[in-house]
Parts: structure tokens; sequence; C-alpha cells
């Protein structure tokens, strides 16, 4: 498998540390109750098809947002996950 | 008093001669390491182009200039070699002096014998003189350079100095005794 | 028998030996062409009736003719003889028979079988219970596997390497070069790569003309136009065994198995596995002829037309001096035709198709088949039904085909189904299977040469499509373009055993049982008979098994399905593919800069993570580790001790948000931190519980240097980038691991300052660097930094320089120390010393424990936003029941405490739902004169004083502990503070 | 029709004409009592012991592909009862014993060989959480017996011990420990459950499932609907679809674990062994292939195969720890789907929908779980109450904290268990 990093392009799966469903991207506010915080944390949407998840290129230090097809492993765009809007 | 006296990282590895490679440590001089903050990455690679004639690097690339050598390493950050820098407004500096491992790897084989080990198309069309690539060597994080047409630098970290040259020189023997068969 | 000019192979002879009996075959033979040159029919026994068997086929479909070649640890167990190149000395060995291959006494099972279908053993050896581990299972196992590994270990090289090209072409017959040649003309990058030691495929196999000169000289001018091509790379010897995702493929490279170890450098690697990454491929992998299930066709000396052909047109050798050919297909007249024109005596050419003509001088029985077969260890005749009568033939060889099966193995390496093309009687990959893949010729079910030809050139251009390149104008060479006519034989009915998968011994009657007990699905078919999960995977016997099935079923063979095609497509060594890990080559090691002054003062060093730390440091006349440690303990209690603690994690932070973000990831607070302070940190992870702990430097306003253990060092640095990058890509801050860049030593000890103060450029003093201080020194003329923190609750520093300097400067520290009663102390050492302070590692906080358990949850500031905050108040994890941090001491001052010991109430019965806690770390402490502990107590912190029994099942230990604080040595801190 | 060594000579003796299908194929009635989704190995313990225990039959297994064709028929068919948390101890150690009577229970030779478990540990750190898990093997009942290095080399003298990456400290022997043929699991539970009655639906997929005022009425299926009056969801590698079908997204995350199988040898490893430092275990199955794996690849997928670099780290671990394989062939790679919890362990337990059950987040540990998992979801099923020996698995501990059974330590990060 190979997974593109935006800094430096497509790579090796063996490069990248799975990091994630997107949901990370919106960590709840403290006070968001136990609802908002077990579905952060431990709820997931595990989709059997296309999937937004995160990336982590480890010799370049870079979060990537990836699309990724977890039934046909097709492997799509890449952005940085600092770039990504919440 | 007593003085502390320096050794490099590489220091009682190499040189070495193996499978036709010459391996010899690089000597990086000062090492720092300069990630601008947000919005500076502008007047941080001027002012470092102010200071030793480099600016920051592309991604992927290594410039140099004179005994300066300024080498990308990583979202946003660059190694500048070879030069003590001046505070530069806007960027966090951190010394890395005889943080790594420099190691030359010169020789005809020399893709061959990287091709064991980088998981990266180092070929001269895809990997030119001048491209750096943060990428693994064998288990190793590294950033692997092209210096030359049958010349690399490549770059761990120091306490992982010994299994670099290990494993390089294993591949090279490796290699080598391919023609023999 | 080998027929003299006859063949592409060289005239210089080879020395070998086969059970031990030398024997001479020819340069560019294969063990099995040699055998077969030298009349040798019987090589193998089959898995489960040990079936006197002979080689069947000349590729990698081989399921019988495995050896093993070579010997101690150096012998490699089930080598296919129809791959293994010959070399001088080689030294080939039959197996799975005792005493000898001709009398194997586990052939009586073949005279049992009646009671050994398929799948008797769910049946039966069910009484007595203990029976089966300790007589029916050895037994089973004992008969069971096919060679035997040495068990020794044996350090010859095998290589790992990487490629990459633009078109990977897999296979090398006709469809392969001229896929080649196509990418190649483009200027596309192309690896070309095939399992063979001479590429040609086929057409090393056929007697035929292409552009009007022979196949195998056509060949030849190809390789050598590719060869000359710079963007082409010609990798012979070289199997694709899988194909991956984005391009990426796994390819097994036999480097230096023709060659007899020692006849080549030593260093030369066996075998390579190659990752090779492709922007498109091209699959040419030709087909694979199926057998024919007929009764006792197994016997040795019945072969695979196709293989007859080739040992006959590549090798020169003629498997039998009277040869009949059975066949359902065009196909089979070409092996008659050759064999006749070779001067080969052909008795009889069977065809089961009515009303096949054919011009030759050999008996030719049309609408027949053969339905008997006999000879105990080779075939000497064979019975034919034809014309309503039975005839018997006298032959020693006969060569089947029953169609060709296109080699769709790696289409279906993602998943992919391949699909039943009713005009050739075979599966034909799925276009589409593996994305950027094309395939092309006989694998693609086009079987003839000119269509091969010209498969390759539509394929290739189809390839470069994907790249985005024009295809060059490439003229199709002239060929044959014989037609491939072929009509269902499956199985033909008769008395005797019809088989199907050679190697497992499964036969018609198997798959029929399998049907008659509802195990209809294919994959139930597959699992309960064994049917091609052999060595060959039933490369050539699957799809006659599925015809099998769908006729006992009822159902069409598309119907009823194939089973998956996994990876690899050739069994791959595990040498191969684990290479350059045997011994320390699995992981990286790490040495600090005060390694070898370590190792020089005697210590041994132990692993921590990949770093190597110093166990303890001996001195003359202590003989156990104990000693030194409690010297070494005394020493800093008393003195002064030095310790490399470089392995832990440095991360510089720096920025305007760089407290911020530290205030983020700890629970507590660190934008209160005063510039030159330092402050325990404790970091949680997002549902609550605790990460790892450290110190944290505040060296100027936005610049910060955490601590990390040892262990976390990199799972904290991917944190902190999650953080700023994911989770708070707001704050302005940078984050680069310094953890190499500073040889860190602590000084610990009453002396400690002392010793310091011999080595700063400027004294220190206690205004000057209060407990829990920090700031830059000169280190005998090094710019360096200095910590006033203590791990061992001794007043102590932790002294950095750039690692450059670190071995000068810990070889300094230990020799001042020396002068002043101290020294260097080791792992040992500085455990004893934190667990007498009741100072935590990963012993404690081991993933599961929170703050509140080990009594910091005060430490998780309300006041702020940070990484587990909200969940580590969730009622499960603040419950008092829950264990809690303890210390422990024994009641009785012998008393023996153990790590992973349970903790139980003084009178209850040590089992599970008594279970009060356990310890997680023990010493005997030399300060104290006793053994103590740190573990955890449902609600151990109101149980102080309480006496609990600590019970080590495994070590057979009990002890009455009593409960206590977990700081067993000076709880007011004086000692820290000087 | 009973099964026996006389049974098989006499069918041997007049060519195995009398053996019955092991299985009817029905048709699906209108309604059944219970319907369970997932005919893999937990799916038919559950019928099995539904008929069994409860006297229910009244039953559909729905199985959309064929009868144990998902994790029960592609794992590397360990089965040991060595945890040590409250929770999983008493779980495994109930399954154990239902192992250890499988064969006769089920009159099938599952091939239960109870041939030993080592793992090895590589540092005192190692050891002191090993002993912690040896002793509470035993206080639940369940044995272990630890090994020094010397220990170890009596039992396992192919390792090697002088150049391995990390060395060998010892290990932990769980005698009991060992390996089961993993088809004849699903396959005898599937007769066992057949012969009581129950229908055992195969190509049959689940499309709805019907909730009518927070209570459960049945499925749809593309054989056309069913009633139930309960519906019990036991699909692993397919939780989270098949639970959305009632509404529900839950704490799961699929990942896919390869396993690997040798060609056929001669017998050299007889035990079940794992690699401390490198996510690596070994056995050797009765025909004689090794057969060995890691860890999960570490991103989800529903594919069921996985990619280079795990297979190359499971090798790698092999190659230091063992080398004397390496001659050995890799004949086959396969994976398999795992529904990853948040603390590694599974959940058996009611849903908000009454009479709708879930069944799921077994990691890669499910294969040893099947007899007590069918047993505890079966009485969970027939009485509303959950099992003595699976009462901790609940679907609401992430949620409130209480009874988070992590044996990993690694916490909410479901690919890190």
């Amino acid at each position: 498998m190979r997974i593109n990093c935006p800094h430096c392009g497509t790579r090796d799966r063996r490069e990248f540390t799975w990091s994630g469903a997107d949901v990370a991207l919106n960590r709840p506010a403290p006070d968001a109750g136990e609802a908002a915080w077990d579905d952060y944390v431990h709820l997931r949407e595990n989709p059997a098809g296309a999937s937004r998840e995160l990336w982590y290129h480890d010799p370049c230090g870079t979060f990537a947002l990836v699309e990724r097809d977890t039934v046909t492993h097709l492997v799509g765009d890449a952005v940085l996950a600092e770039k990504v809007a919440r | 008093m007593a003085r502390l006296i320096a050794k490099s990282p590489l220091a009682g590895l190499v040189p070495v001669e193996v499978g036709g490679l010459t391996l010899s440590e690089v000597e990086t001089g000062p090492v720092t390491s300069v990630a601008p903050f947000k919005g500076k990455q502008t007047a941080v690679s001027k002012a470092l182009k102010a200071a030793v004639g480099l600016g920051m690097p592309k991604v992927g690339r290594m410039d140099r200039k004179g005994e300066a050598r300024a080498l990308w390493v990583g979202r946003g950050r660059a190694l500048v070699m070879g030069a003590a820098l001046p505070d530069l407004e806007g960027a966090a500096q951190t010394d890395q002096t005889g943080a790594n491992a420099v190691l030359r790897v010169e020789g005809p084989a020399v893709e061959a014998v990287l091709a064991r080990l980088v998981p990266l198309d180092l070929r001269a069309t895809a990997f030119p003189v001048g491209q750096t690539a943060r990428t693994m060597v064998a288990h190793m994080m590294a950033s692997v350079t092209r210096v030359g047409d049958a010349a690399f630098e490549v770059m761990v970290m120091r306490s992982m100095a010994q299994t670099l040259v290990h494993d390089i020189g294993g591949a090279a023997k490796a290699v080598a005794a391919r023609d023999l068969v | 028998m080998r027929i003299e000019g006859h063949g592409l192979i060289g005239p210089g002879t080879v020395d070998f030996s086969f059970d031990g009996k030398r024997l001479q075959g020819r340069e560019g033979d294969t063990l099995a062409s040699a055998l077969l040159a030298n009349d040798v029919r019987l090589v193998g026994r089959s898995f489960k009736y040990h079936r006197p068997r002979g080689i069947l086929t000349a590729g990698p479909e081989e399921p019988n003719a495995l050896v093993s070649v070579g010997q101690g640890a150096g012998l490699v167990p089930n080598v296919r003889a129809t791959q293994q190149e010959l070399f001088a000395g080689l030294a080939a060995r039959s197996q799975n028979r005792w005493p000898s291959l001709e009398r194997d006494v586990m052939s009586v099972n073949d005279l049992i079988s009646p009671f050994l279908g398929a799948g008797f053993y769910y049946k039966t050896f069910m009484w007595p219970r203990a029976f089966w581990e300790r007589l029916y299972e050895p037994i089973i196992r004992r008969a069971a596997g096919l060679g035997a590994l040495s068990g020794q270990t044996n350090g010859e090289p095998y290589e790992k390497a990487f490629a990459f090209c633009d078109v990977l072409v897999i296979g090398s017959g006709p469809a392969g070069l001229m896929a080649a040649l196509t990418a190649a003309r483009a200027g596309a990058d192309v690896i070309l790569a095939d399992e063979d030691a001479r590429m040609g495929g086929r057409m090393l196999a056929e007697v035929e003309d292409v552009d009007g000169i022979p196949s195998h000289e056509w060949v030849g001018e190809v390789l050598a136009e590719l060869a000359a091509l710079p963007n082409v790379r010609l990798m012979a010897r070289t199997t694709v065994t899988g194909a991956y995702d984005q391009g990426t493929f796994g390819a097994l490279e036999r480097v230096a198995l023709h060659a007899a170890p020692g006849a080549v450098s030593g260093a030369a690697p066996r075998e390579c596995f190659w990752r090779i990454v492709a922007k498109a491929s091209v699959l040419a992998a030709g087909a694979l002829e199926r057998p024919i299930a007929f009764p006792n066709n197994d016997r040795p000396g019945i072969m695979m037309a196709g293989a007859v052909r080739a040992y006959l047109n590549r090798w020169g050798v003629a498997p039998g001096k009277e040869v009949t050919v059975f066949g359902n297909n065009d196909d089979a007249h070409r092996t008659a035709r050759d064999l006749a024109a070779a001067g080969v005596k052909v008795v009889g050419l069977i065809d089961s198709r009515d009303g096949v003509t054919s011009g030759s001088d050999y008996p030719v029985f049309t609408g027949s088949t053969v339905i008997g077969t006999a000879g105990r260890l080779g075939l000497e005749h064979i019975t034919i039904r034809h014309n309503g009568g039975i005839r018997r033939i006298r032959t020693d060889c006969l060569a089947m085909s029953g169609g060709w099966n296109p080699t769709v193995h790696l289409t279906c390496h993602m998943n992919g189904r391949p699909v039943w093309e009713p005009e050739i009687l075979s599966f034909v990959p799925r276009p589409g299977s593996i994305p950027g893949m094309v395939v092309a010729g006989s694998a693609n079910g086009v079987f003839a040469t000119h269509g091969c030809l010209a498969d390759g050139i539509r394929a290739a251009t189809e390839a470069l499509a994907v790249l985005g390149v024009s295809a060059p104008q490439v003229e199709v060479p002239e060929a044959e373009e014989r037609p491939y006519a072929i009509s269902a034989l499956w199985a033909v009915e008769g008395k005797g055993r019809k088989w199907l998968d050679f190697q497992n011994d499964v036969h018609v009657k198997d798959i029929r049982l399998a049907a008659q007990e509802n195990f209809a699905s294919v994959e139930h078919m597959k699992r309960y008979t064994t049917q091609g999960m052999a060595t060959d995977q039933g490369k050539s016997s699957n799809v006659a098994a599925l015809a099998v099935l769908a006729d006992a079923t009822g159902r069409g063979i598309p119907e009823t399905g194939t089973t998956t095609f996994r990876p690899p497509y050739v069994p791959v060594s595990i040498a191969a593919m684990g290479a350059g890990s045997q011994g320390k080559g699995f992981a990286p090691e790490r040495f600090t800069t005060s390694h070898g002054a370590s190792v020089a003062l005697g210590a041994p060093m132990i692993e921590a993570g990949l770093w190597y730390r110093p166990s303890y440091f001996p001195k003359p006349g202590e003989t156990t580790w104990r000693e030194a440690c409690d010297r070494e303990v005394a020493m800093v209690r008393s003195a002064v001790g030095v310790c490399d603690v470089s392995t832990l994690g440095k991360i510089d932070i720096q920025g305007p948000d760089a407290a911020a973000l530290l205030d983020f990831v700890y629970a507590n607070t660190f934008s209160s931190l005063k510039v030159g302070k330092v402050r325990y940190g404790l970091m949680l992870r997002e549902d609550g519980y605790v990460m790892d702990d450290g110190t944290t430097a505040r060296l100027a306003d936005t610049h910060y240097v955490m601590t990390t253990t040892t262990a976390a060092a990199g799972l904290v640095m991917r944190h902190l980038d999650f953080v700023s990058q994911v989770l708070r890509p707001d704050l302005d801050v940078q984050i680069v691991s310094v953890t190499e860049s500073w040889a860190q030593f602590s000084v610990a000890g009453p002396k400690a300052r002392e010793l310091l103060n011999t080595i700063l450029d400027t004294p220190t003093d206690d205004a000057a660097m209060p407990y829990m201080g920090c700031g830059p020194v000169m280190v005998s003329g090094v710019a360096g930094r200095l910590f006033r923190i203590s791990f061992s609750g001794e007043m102590a520093y932790e002294v950095a320089v750039p690692a450059d300097y670190g071995e000068s400067l810990y070889r300094l520290l230990v020799a001042q120390a020396e002068v002043l009663g101290g020294g260097p102390y080791g792992m040992e050492a500085l455990n004893v010393l934190r667990i007498e302070k009741g100072f935590i590692t990963h012993a404690e906080i081991h993933g599961r424990t929170t703050a509140f358990d080990i009594g910091m949850d005060r430490m998780v500031s309300l006041k702020k936003d940070c990484i587990g905050q909200t969940m580590s108040r969730r009622p499960g994890l603040l419950d008092d029941n829950l264990e809690q941090l303890v210390g422990l001491r024994p009641v009785a001052a012998a008393g023996q405490l153990t790590a992973g010991a349970h903790l139980f109430e003084e009178k209850a019965e040590a089992v599970r739902v008594n279970d009060q806690g356990y310890v997680t770390s023990v010493c005997h402490s030399p300060t104290l004169g006793r053994m103590i502990g740190l573990g955890f107590l449902k609600d151990g912190r109101a149980r102080h004083g309480e006496t609990v029994r600590l019970v080590d099942h495994l070590r057979k230990i009990e002890t009455l502990c009593e409960v206590c604080d977990p700081v067993f040595f000076d709880p007011e801190g004086g000692r820290l503070r000087g | 029709m009973g099964y026996s060594g006389l049974r098989v000579i006499w069918e041997g003796l007049r060519g195995q004409t009398g053996w019955k299908p092991m299985w009817r194929d029905p048709t699906p009635k209108a309604e059944y009592d219970v319907i369970i989704i997932g005919g893999g190995g937990h799916g038919l313990s559950t019928a099995y012991y539904l008929a069994k225990m409860h006297g229910i039959t009244n039953v559909a297994v729905l199985e959309k592909g064929y009868l144990g064709g998902g994790n029960v028929g592609r794992n590397t068919t360990i089965v040991r009862a060595n945890y040590f948390l409250p929770g999983n101890s008493e779980f495994y150690s109930h399954s154990l014993k239902l192992w250890e009577g499988l064969e006769a229970d089920l009159n099938y030779n599952v091939m239960h060989s109870q041939r030993g478990l080592i793992n090895l540990f590589h540092s005192d750190g190692q050891r002191d959480a090993f002993v912690r898990r040896g002793n509470a093997m035993i206080n639940q009942g369940d044995d272990a017996v630890l090994l020094d290095r010397e220990g170890v080399r009596k039992y396992l003298p192919y390792l090697d011990f002088d150049n391995v990456r990390f060395p060998i400290y010892g290990g932990l022997l769980h005698p009991r420990g060992g390996t089961a043929r993993h088809d004849a699991v699903a396959w005898g539970y599937a007769r066992g459950a057949d012969s009581r009655g129950v229908d055992l639906i195969q190509n049959c997929e689940v499309t709805g499932i019907d909730i009518e005022n927070g209570v459960v009425k049945g499925v749809q299926t593309t054989r056309g609907a069913i009633r139930a009056k309960k519906v019990a969801m036991v699909t692993a590698g397919r939780s989270g679809q098949v639970a959305a079908l009632a509404g529900m997204r839950l704490p799961v995350e699929s990942h896919v674990l390869q396993a690997f199988v040798t060609e056929g040898l001669k017998p050299v490893i007889d035990h079940v062994v794992s690699f401390g430092m490198g996510h690596f275990y070994i056995s050797q199955s009765d025909k004689g292939g090794l057969v060995f794996g890691g860890d999960i690849d570490f991103y989800p997928s529903y594919a069921a195969r996985g990619n280079l670099p795990m297979k190359e780290h499971v090798m790698d671990a092999a190659m230091t720890l063992m080398p004397m394989i390496g001659k050995a062939k890799v004949l086959r790679s396969w994976g398999g789907i795992m529904d990853m919890s948040p603390d590694g362990s599974p959940i058996i337990d009611r849903t908000h929908v009454d009479g709708l059950f879930v069944n799921y987040g077994w990691n890669y540990g499910g294969f040893k779980a099947v007899p007590a998992s069918g047993y505890a979801y079966a009485h969970l099923i027939a009485t509303g109450a959950p099992h003595e020996t699976a009462a901790g698995f609940r679907l609401d501990r992430f949620r409130t904290g209480q009874g988070i059974i992590d044996e990993e330590g690694t916490g909410s990060q479901h690919n890190l268990h």
C-alpha cells in the first residue's frame, strides 16, 4: 500500500502510522457532555467504503488527512491535517 | 580544569571500504534546526539568506553555499549545517550539532546498495543531485540526500550510527557478491 | 533418456546425486530434466497415502517431485525438482518416506485408505479424550508433513530490495516479450521478470517458427534488443509472488540457489525478496496445463503433455521409450507430433473427442479414454476404452492434457474473482481486478502464439495509456495461429481412484463425499477434503475438482465458483521475506555516548527499548549483581553517583504558544512555571488514563524542554505533533526532538554539588540553582545545561552537554566521583533508589492507571482544557474500590516480595474473587535493610497500616505485608533540597 | 448420525455411502423465536447452546456466505485461558473448560490439542507483567508455570538464544493452552445445532432490521422478510454495518489481521510459542504446516487481505527469534477482519432496542472464545440476563468508564489492542 504525504509525495505504507478516523479533527469542548465525548473517543462510523482518516508520515513528522477506501484500499487525495477546516 | 574532548558520531566506525563502496563521515560543523513560526517563513528565509547565503530549502532539497548547507528535514524545518547562526527573528532555533550521524556513501554500486534498504526510487532520473528525502533506511528513520553521481549522504540519529554502518556494509557486501555467482 | 542433438542445453556435464546415487546431467538442466534423462521416474511419495509419485510437470505447479536439497543447517526441504537448476555437487534427497523411497513403510496407509476418506479424522480419535495428545496426534503429526527442517540456526545470507518502474511485465513468453518490447520502445521504464532462469516461456518448449526463425532464436533476438536498452531491467529467476495495493508487487529472486554453496562467495544471497513498485503492469504469466482424473492416473510416468514436450524440446529428454498421449484438446496432439518427429515411439494417441483427425503414422484412438493404469513404482501399461471395447497398451509414459488454465493467480490477490470462459473451459481474469494491471496472452485465455504476440502489444498499449504514454507502432511477428479446440472431460469413470490433488491425495470420490455430506460450498469442499491446499495450491487440480463438485451438486461450474487464490503464487522462504533481521538485525541498536565507557567498566549492558544501558558496575570481589547494586545504592545515599540518563526523551518546544501547548498536553499547568524552573508533569491519554510522565523546564518565556520516559519518547513526540497539527493547529509552536542532541547525566547524592563544582566553569550553589531550578552552565569549557532534579530522592542534578562531548564528560564525572567516594551506578541501583522514594515508572503507569489511582488526581487541573481531563472524570474512573498505589513492606524483616504477586486479605483464599490487588515493583532496599515494594490495592490509600497477604503462586511465595505510604525513604524530601 | 471409529470402519467397508449431510439446507420459515445474524463460530455455538441449554430450537442462523466462512475459518487456531483482568479471566477459563469437553459434547473431533503455550518475555519488566498474569490465571483456577531462560531452552531448544535482538529472559507456560482445528469447530457446532432443529440458512444476507416502537420485530433478507421475537447480531468483521441497520453506532473499528502457513514439514515446533518483542506467534498444525501470525496491519480494512510491511515484520520476528525456520516456505497468507473494541475486550449485551442483542468486539481473540461466547450469548438471549462469566462485557462500559477491561493497556485507540 502507498499513501500520499502532502510534503513528500507517494510513499510506501511502511513510512506511515495510521492515526485514526477524521473524527479526531473535531474534539468536543470540555463541557460538551458525556454523549459527545463518548462519540469522540469511542464510537466510530467505521465505514466499509470511502473513508477519511489521519496518517502520520513518521520521517517528516506530518499528519495528513487521507481519503481511502476500506474495501478496495484505493487511496485518494491527502491534505495537511493542520489546513483542514474544522 | 579538565577540558572535554569532542567525539563525532561516526568516530571509530568509518572510514571503511566495503563491497566497492567508501563509507566516510561528513563533518557537519555546527548544526542548527531552523523552524519558522506561523507566517514567518519568508522573513526567516530572508534572514537566513543574509546570514549564510542560503534561504530555507524547498521541500526535498539540500542547498549549499560554500561550507554552509541547508537541508530540508521535514514539515517546515531545515537543518543548517556548517555555519553558526545568529538569532533569526521568528524561528525556533535548536542546536543539533552532533545529534545525527551523517554518512557519505560513495561508489559505483551505491544506488544498488541503497535499493536494499530504502523504500524509494533513488535512481538519478527520479532523484537527482541536491534531492533529499525523509524516509527509512532499513528500520531507521533517515534523511537520504544525493550529493553526486555515485554519492549519497545518509543521516540517522546519532545513537544508530553503528547500525547504519552495519546495514549499509552488509548490503554492499551482498551486492558485490552477486557478481561472483 | 537423453536424445542427443535435441534440446537447447549445453554440452557440458554436471555431476549430481539423488538419494545418494551419483548421476550426471547437462548444463542447463533442471533437477527434474536430469532425473528424467537418467530414467529416474520415482521421485517422491504423496502426503497422505504415501503413493509412489514421479515428475508430473516442468514448472512451478509441480505437486509430486519435491525433494530436499543441501545438508546440515543449509538443508532446504520441499524444493520443486522442476525449478531447481542443476549444479555440480547438487545432492537431492527424496522426502516423506522411510526407510527408502522404494520401500516406504508408511505406504501401508494406502492399503487402509478406504477407511481414511476425506475428513475421516473428524469422526474418530475422540475416545478416550486423553489419547488425542498422547497417542493419536503424535502419530498423525509424524506421518504428516513432507520434508524436514534441519532445526539448526543457519547464517546463510538472504536479501530484500526495492525496485521501481513504469511498467512491470510478468512473464517472458510471447505476450510478455512483446509487451516489454512495446513499452520499452515507448521509452517507459520497464522491468521484465520471469521465474525461469532462461527467458522465453513456452517458446523454449515448442517447435515452431516466429518471423521465420525458430521461436527460441527469435526470443534471443528480442532479449538482446531489450538488454541493450537503458530503460529495461531484465530479472530472470524472479517469480512475482504477490500483488498488493497501489502497484506494489512482491517478487522472489533465486540468486544463488543454482550455484553450489562454497563455489561462490559466501556473501552472495541465496534469495532476494523484491518489493517492486510499478505504475502499471502486464501479467503475461501464461497458462498451466491440467490433468485428467482417470483411474490410477498418478503413477510415475504419467505426466502433463506440455511438460513432456518441454522436456523433449528444451532439455532433449524423452521421458519414456513407448509413450502414449491422452487428451481432450488439440494441444495434446503437438506432444505426439513432436515426440514422433524426435524419433520417440508413440504407441497411441487417445483423444476423448470424436471425429478428430490426425495425419500421423502412430495409432490414434478418438472418442476414447484411459480407464486404468498399472505398474507398481512406475507406469507399465494403460487400459483404454475404445469403440466400446477395452484395450491394454504397453507404455512407460503417458502424456495427458485436460486443457490449459490461464495463470490468473495474481489477478485474484486483491479479491478479484475470475470469470468462466466456456470456449476454453477455463477461468480467465476479470478485467480490472488489479488496478493498473493488464493481462495478456495465455494468462488471458489466448492460446495461439500469434494471438499471444498480438495480445502482448495490445496489453502494453493499454498499460502505457495508464501512464499517459502513447505506444509506438509495433508489428506483430508472423507466427502460428493454431486452433485450440477442447471438449469437457474432467473425470473418467472406472475402477480405481481418480486423483485430483496429487500431493494431498484427494480423489474424485472425496469430492463426491464432501457433496454427499453437504459440504457443497466450494470453500467447504476445499477445507473438508484439503483439495488445493498442498504446496502447489491446487494450481493444476482446482478446476477439475470444481467441475467434479459442480457435477455432484447439480450446479454449473460458474455457479459453483472458485476458491480464492492468495499470495504467494509460489511458496516464499521465511528467510527471504525476513532477510536482514536474523540476530540483531531485527531492530536498530541505540547506543549512548557513554556506552564504551560503561563496557570498559565491566557493566553488563541490558536492553531498554532499542537502547542499551548499564545494569550495574561490578567491583572486584563482588560475585552477584545484588552486591554491586547494594553498594551503588549506598554510594548514592552517602556520597555521589553518576548515571547516563540520555535515553530519556527530550523535546524542545518553542513559540508564542509553547506554554499553551504544554497546558493542553499536560494534566497540570506549565504556563505558570517560572523561567529557570522545572516542574513534574503528568500526561494523560484522551481516555483519561496516564500516558507518560516527566519533567519540563522553562528555559525562556517561549522556550521549554520536556523530558519523557525512555519507553515513551517516540510516542510522546508523535503525540505532540498530533496535538499541534490535528487538535490545536491554532497554536503557534515548533516542536523538535533533542533526545540525541544532548548527552545528559544524573549526578546524585549528598556530594553531588561538590562533584559538579569540579567540572563546572562557574561553581553552582543552592541559591543559584535551588531544587527544581535549571539554567545554562559552562561545563569544562562547553556550553551545557543544568537541571536540579532528582529521581533518587537525593540532592541531584542532571547535567547536559552536546552529544559530541558526552563520552568525555561521563568519563570525567566518573573519575571525579570516585575521588569523592562515589562512582557510576546502573539501572538496578536506579530502580532501587526510585522505589525507596515511591517514584513511579511504566511498571506503575502501565496504561491502565489513572491519576486518581496513583494519587495524583489533584494534579489534573480543572481550570483549563487538557487532554484526558473530561474522560478522567468518568464515574467509573473515580471509584474508591479501584486499586490505588500503595507501598508494601513485609511484616517479617526477612519476608520476600515479588513483582507480579497478587494481594489478598490475610485470611482469604487466594482466588480471583478475593483478589485485592497486585505488586508492580519490588527491591531489596539496602537503605532500609529489607524488601520493599509498590503495588496497587483496592481502596489502598485508606488502608495504610493494614496487613495483607502477598501470594505468588508461580514462585510459591506467600508473605504478610504491611500496607504503607509508597514513599519509604525521606518522606519529607529534606535530602532532595540538600 | 453418531460418529465413531467403528462407524468410520463400517463406512470404509461399504464405500462411504452411508454418511448423511452434516446439515440441512432449509427454506427460511416466516417466523422464528430467535434469529441469529451470522453463521460463524460464535453464531453457530450460540444456536447450539440455545437449543441444548435452553430448549429453544425455533431458531434460524442467517449467513450471508457459507457457514464458518468468517474469522473462525481464517485464524491461527490458538486456544488459551491466559487473561489476567477480571471480566476476561472467568470468561476464558469457562471457554477452555468447554473446549475440553467439546469433542464429547459435539461428537465431532475438533482436534483440540493442549500442547502448551509459551509466552516469551525479554526484560525484567515483561517478566513482572507475565508473573502478574500467571498468578491471575492460577487465581482463576487455570494453570501457569514460570520458566526461566534455561527452562525455556528445555522446551524450545531451537530458539536463537545467543543472537536474538531482545534476549530471552524466560517464558510463561500455559500447559492447557494449545490449538484446535478451526473449521471443525464451526462444523461441529453447525451439525449439533442442525440436529436439534435449528435452521442454518446460507447465502442469506440480512439487509434490514425491523424495529417498531423500540421493539425488534424481525429482519429483511435477500431471501425475504423473516419475523422474529428476538434478533441476535454476531457478525464479526461486519458488526458496525449490521448494527447500523438498527440505527446503532458502535464503539468499533474493523482492522485486518494477517496470518500465514508454510508448506507441510515434519514435526519441529511442538508448542504454541509467542515472541514478546515483535508480535509473532507460531504453532505447527497436525498437517505439518507452520501456522503463524503477528499484529494487525494497523489500518481499517474490510478487504480480508493485508500488505507487505506487516508480512515482512512477522517474518523479521521469526528470523530473529527462531532462524531455523528460515528455510520453511510460506505457502499461503490471508487476512481476517477484526472488530477492534476500545479496550480490546468484547461486548455481549442487550441494546437500546427490546429483543435485539449484540455480540462483537473480539479483536483478534475470537476463536478461543467460540464455546463460551455462544454459551453466554445463548444465556443472555434466553433469560434476558447476562451469564455470570460474561457479565463484564457491557456495551456501556466505555461511556461510564466502569469495568474497562484493557489487557494491553493501550487505551481507547481501537487499533492498538
